[in-house]
């Protein structure tokens, strides 16, 4: 089945990112295909690159980064909620990409579910 | 058509005191122009949304419930209000911005239950 | 003590917890979405009421303006953001959240 | 459809609000702090008793434990995260937040 | 000591679900150097803070509760737990990792108008 | 009076950062001291220098820069919190400073008030 994951929330501060990674990673361990991960409203700040937690803890960009890379998830912050926010391609990891909401209802068309995590 | 897609969107906060419903309403402001069958339910707080007369002067909020009358010429016509939450918050048809149809919470529920995709804000 | 509740109390149980802490006397301010608990007629009218026999309720007009919300509940006294900071200047503050 | 509730019942109306248009038949996954409404021998037990008469109720077990839930009310199913994507193959998704 | 502040902390969210009470015991530890008179309410869901037996490995999120025990040692002692709070979620002392003083809404109540302070979390 | 402000929320996604900055103005035009905005939480993001809304939107960041050099109102991000969040001295307004908490401990003690806003 092909994915595609809303994710409304930033990282750390609510648990919905973490939600969205864990069910992410189970779909594709069950064979699944996680087309996209799309942020939206405070959700956009999951992909600076500055982020440094402590060392014991998750590193929810990087995750998010290697999520792309091992696994071809095309990871997405919607434009107008990124300029708010002030998250600019200056500041996004590598696999992350700024796109417009019209990509947000291409991953609704396309995708047979699109699942929500926010707050 | 076969990719028809029904869509709906769910407004559940007030306005104001958080983005969910003014980024919904940009969100379906774009869905628009892609040609799937969208319909927007206001459930909950979210009918607060559709009420007359707000002025965000005072705030310093840049306000948006007009923009909910500009729904109908993106022809999103399909706006479903929550008879439940309306009636408990004292509220009627004639204090809201736009036309709906008033539903039962069953109806709605009914109505999520046909969508390929239902998005909260 | 001043408390603030910024929360909508048909969808938040932060109003029935606040009042619960409440001391006869400290006022209360409703802000942000908070301020649909003092609309007028509504299912919280009787309970705001009953709070107000020992309690000065105050809620903030820019708030109540931005939400369209005309009538408030008799005896709710509404302020602006300088009314805000009279209280703020008479009380220390409790904010609910 | 799948109905996901991530809200604690106790500071917010959400599951009450999901509960009113749930249609028969239809699951309901609590997560995150939405497991407290499962916890065995609460306020919400026989509520949720009489909503499993008509569908079935999940709860993600992940989430239970990090919070420290042992028993949950009889009739609850417990999943981890690959049965919460069992659901979804299942489902649509109707996400409650 | 006339620049001793009564400081209390209010927890009020449940753990995991948000960022709020683990950010807050960070805070709390940090305050405890500047001996100022410090204290925690946990209200509400707060109680849940406390709760025995957290297991955050499955969820994949650093768990803290163990970091309760250690405020003891920093000399952070006023703990106060609202008792209609746990009894309403079906919980006991005993379920709780540290030892606290249960008192009634009203006795908290009390306690935060005698504070300079109060932060929520 | 002096004042201090708890901001726990940021920008534009909650109107906590909208009240805090209506308060501090109505305060300062009343004659008291805004000392310092302590931002924790999501809090730290309001002083991102890459926030880019639309023309007809408030600046939030700007704004707290502005309170910061007409009112000399000292504008801090705990480290910690900003950390986690990809707040750094890369990307902060000129106003802004990342600090430890220990500098809200003094905040705390050294101001009449200490008024929170959040979610």
């Amino acid at each position: 089945m092909k994915i595609g994951i809303l994710l409304k929330e930033g990282p750390y501060n609510h648990q919905a990112s973490d939600s969205a990674y864990k069910f992410a990673e189970a779909a594709i361990k069950k064979g699944h295909t996680v087309d996209a991960v799309f942020l939206y409203n405070d959700g956009v700040t999951n992909v600076t690159k500055h982020m440094d937690p402590p060392q014991d803890d998750r590193d929810i960009a990087k995750r998010w980064n290697e999520l792309g890379e091992k696994h071809g998830v095309e990871v997405l912050a919607c434009i107008a909620a990124s300029k708010r926010r002030g998250i600019s391609d200056e500041v996004i990891i590598e696999k992350g990409e700024i796109t417009g909401l019209g990509t947000l209802t291409d991953i609704a068309i396309r995708n047979d579910r699109l699942v929500t995590f926010g707050d | 058509m076969e990719d028809v897609k029904k869509i709906m969107h769910v407004m559940r906060r007030a306005p104001h005191g958080s983005i969910y419903t003014y980024e919904g309403l940009e969100m379906i402001l774009i869905m628009a122009a892609y040609e799937q069958d969208l319909s927007v339910a206001f459930i909950g707080d979210g009918v607060y949304a559709l009420k007359k007369d707000q002025d965000t002067a005072g705030i310093g909020i840049k306000g948006f419930a007009k923009t909910f009358m500009a729904l109908d010429g993106y022809d999103v016509e399909k706006l479903y209000v929550d008879k439940a939450s309306l009636e408990e918050r004292g509220l009627t048809e004639d204090d809201l911005l736009v036309d709906v149809e008033v539903l039962t919470s069953d109806e709605i529920g009914k109505l999520m239950n046909e969508q390929d995709v239902v998005i909260p804000h | 003590m001043l408390h603030t509740i910024n929360k909508s109390p048909f969808e938040s149980t932060t109003f029935e917890t606040c009042v619960s802490f409440v001391q006869p006397g400290d006022p209360i301010l409703f802000l942000e979405d908070g301020v649909y608990a003092v609309q007028a007629a509504n299912r919280f009218s009787s309970r705001l009421e009953n709070i107000m026999k020992t309690n000065p309720v105050y809620a903030l007009q820019p708030d109540l303006s931005a939400r369209g919300l005309g009538a408030v509940t008799d005896g709710v006294t509404t302020v602006d953001y300088e009314g805000f900071v009279d209280l703020v200047e008479e009380h220390q503050v409790n904010t609910w959240l």
